[in-house]
């Protein structure tokens, strides 16, 4: 099952979007929150998001969905720290976090693959609200 | 390594005293957190550096400050300045004394390190209109057989220009972005804080030598 | 001066939203989160959301940032409960929640009308990540 | 009013019995709380007739119930069946007991408030596919001089089927339309307990009647 990191700057963003996302999955779907500091505080941290994708892996593959722009800079550090295994199965989303989190989570826990996860998540992109 | 600490020890001191104007400047055009973010950074970094055993060359050094920007930055400085960092440790590697060449070499590699990471180009109003012309102005004054400090004071004064440029341009990488042409007339913060780096770091060198 | 209601099933996502746009807004800028039920559980309550819509309101007109499709349907049931003059000037934007609404926050913070913080939002949807 | 607040007070004892039935059914193509929300709901408006004091009408009844659904539900159902009660609620108000015609009255302005506010139509296997066809049976049975009991009775058995038909569409509403082909073979949760909501008024009604 592919697995799914979610990177804010706030962690209670990042926190709420993988529990709203949980509601729509599968129970054993991996959405883990990589928001905030350490310490609590607004930011990113490369070696929280790397820590995330790791535990969100379990050999298929990892979508991982980001807020703002220096979130994609943190992330993309995270994974080039990788070893190289991994590294090639982690993609990161060009998709919006919370509406593209969802639809991949629902994708992603009945057993489609990376790629499949990741086209649903940047679909969601063309998801109408009204 | 007591001379690479305590040149870190020295940006940490500048960062920290700026902390305000850099915040300020963040707040006209971002999220008014760089001199906040750059502190956290430094402050982390100075504990790092106390709690540590022994560090065996200035690689080391430069790879504790790196990592240690990563994890406590938090803003889009932090993989940037971080990776910067990192990839001039890699040049500095087992060296515990800076030549002229290495010292070209790691402001070259701490450079590709933004722009890697960053994907930004010279004229986005980002920490690089400081950093690159502040390279070039350093490598033309190298090539003439200037000596390091002079090199270094010569790049200082690019990368204050370069600072001054950011104020006539649109910022199109990171949060500036956000403001289009809104951006102009404001000083980048990332390119204050390049310059005041690099103003440190060529008075240390100059202090080094008397 | 725009005000702007982020409504999410999530109280926890909703004010993080709002605390990451408030950092890149203008200090006076409105950004009232509407997110979960009174109770505080996940869902949308479009009594809380019309409270929020009339604490958002300066005279300049309400964007309201929606997370899933029964967010609209809530949204839609607050706005018509509103007397008419409000009601004419709230629009619910079809955006990416977050991304949609740091983005509008920008603008509606210098000032520009509501059509344009509304396009400004819409527009978040082509902000590209990488 | 007495019965008026009676009906509601079994439509609340029905959904809450089915709170796990529903919920297992939104667990499969949806996220696993519509048996919890509907139970929040009608908990809600059960405490909200006790504390009231005097209802004048049944129109006072069902506006009440809608509100309290509009604020208690949170899902996609509160919004719905939230109109559908206070658009029920306009036709009954002044009114203290329902004919058939009034009760067609309400039924049409009920599916008309979940129509408006849902934009959906049959056949997006929704609680339109239990509601719409219960309403053509009612309808047509009136129009024969059915009793106002034989209308429901068979509108409930219409509204069966369509609960069973909602097995076999695709969902194109809500959030069971995230799964696409995969919603087919399941049962719509919002038809169910639409048609748990028909089935208790009509068991209702033929008990008044005896
Ligand atoms: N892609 C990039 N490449 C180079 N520098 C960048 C890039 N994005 C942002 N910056 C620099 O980072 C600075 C902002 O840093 P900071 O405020 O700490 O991060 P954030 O914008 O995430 O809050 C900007 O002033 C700019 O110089
Ligand atoms: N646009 C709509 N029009 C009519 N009914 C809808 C619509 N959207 C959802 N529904 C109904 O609502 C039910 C789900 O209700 P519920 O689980 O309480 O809300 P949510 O989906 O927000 O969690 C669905 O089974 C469906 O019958
Ligand atoms: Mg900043
Ligand atoms: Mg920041
Ligand atoms: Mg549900
Ligand atoms: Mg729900």
């Amino acid at each position: 099952m592919v697995g799914i990191v979610v990177v804010s700057h706030s962690g209670k963003i990042a926190e709420g979007i993988c529990e709203l996302a949980a509601q729509m999955a599968a129970p054993g779907q991996k959405l883990i929150a990589a928001g905030g500091m350490t310490d609590g505080d607004t930011g990113t941290d490369a070696y929280k998001i790397q820590a995330a994708i790791k535990a969100a892996n379990s050999g298929d593959g990892v979508l991982v969905m980001v807020d703002l722009g220096s979130a994609v800079l943190s992330t993309e550090l995270a994974v080039d720290m990788l070893d190289d295994e991994l590294k090639g199965q982690v993609v990161i989303a060009d998709a919006p976090i919370l509406e593209g989190t969802v639809a991949a989570a629902v994708e992603a826990s009945i057993g489609q693959s990376l790629v499949s996860v990741v086209a649903t998540a940047e679909g969601a992109r063309e998801l109408r609200k009204r | 390594m007591a001379n690479a600490i305590a040149a870190i020890e020295a940006l940490a001191d500048v960062i920290i005293a700026n902390k305000e104007k850099l915040t300020e400047l963040d707040a006209a055009i971002g999220d008014a957190d760089h001199g906040i973010n750059m502190t956290r950074g430094f402050e982390a970094v100075r504990s790092k550096l106390a709690a540590v055993e022994q560090l065996k060359d200035i690689g080391s050094v430069l790879k504790l400050v790196g990592m240690t920007l990563i994890s406590t930055v938090g803003g889009a400085s932090g993989p940037l300045y971080g990776t910067a960092f990192i990839r001039a440790a890699a040049v500095a590697q087992g060296k515990t004394v800076i030549d002229i060449d290495m010292a070209a070499q790691m402001f070259e590699a701490a450079i590709g390190g933004i722009k890697d990471r960053g994907k930004a180009v010279r004229g986005e109003k980002t920490m690089l209109d400081a950093l690159e012309p502040a390279y070039e102005a350093f490598t033309q004054e190298m090539v003439k057989g200037e000596s390091l400090t002079g090199c270094l004071t010569l790049a200082t004064a690019a990368a204050a220009s370069g600072v001054e440029y950011t104020k006539t341009i649109i910022a199109t990488k990171g949060r500036a972005s956000y403001l289009g042409e809104r951006s102009i007339g404001h000083q980048d913060p990332g390119a204050t804080s390049s310059y005041l780096i690099l103003a440190t770091l060529t008075a240390f060198a100059i202090e080094q030598e008397v």
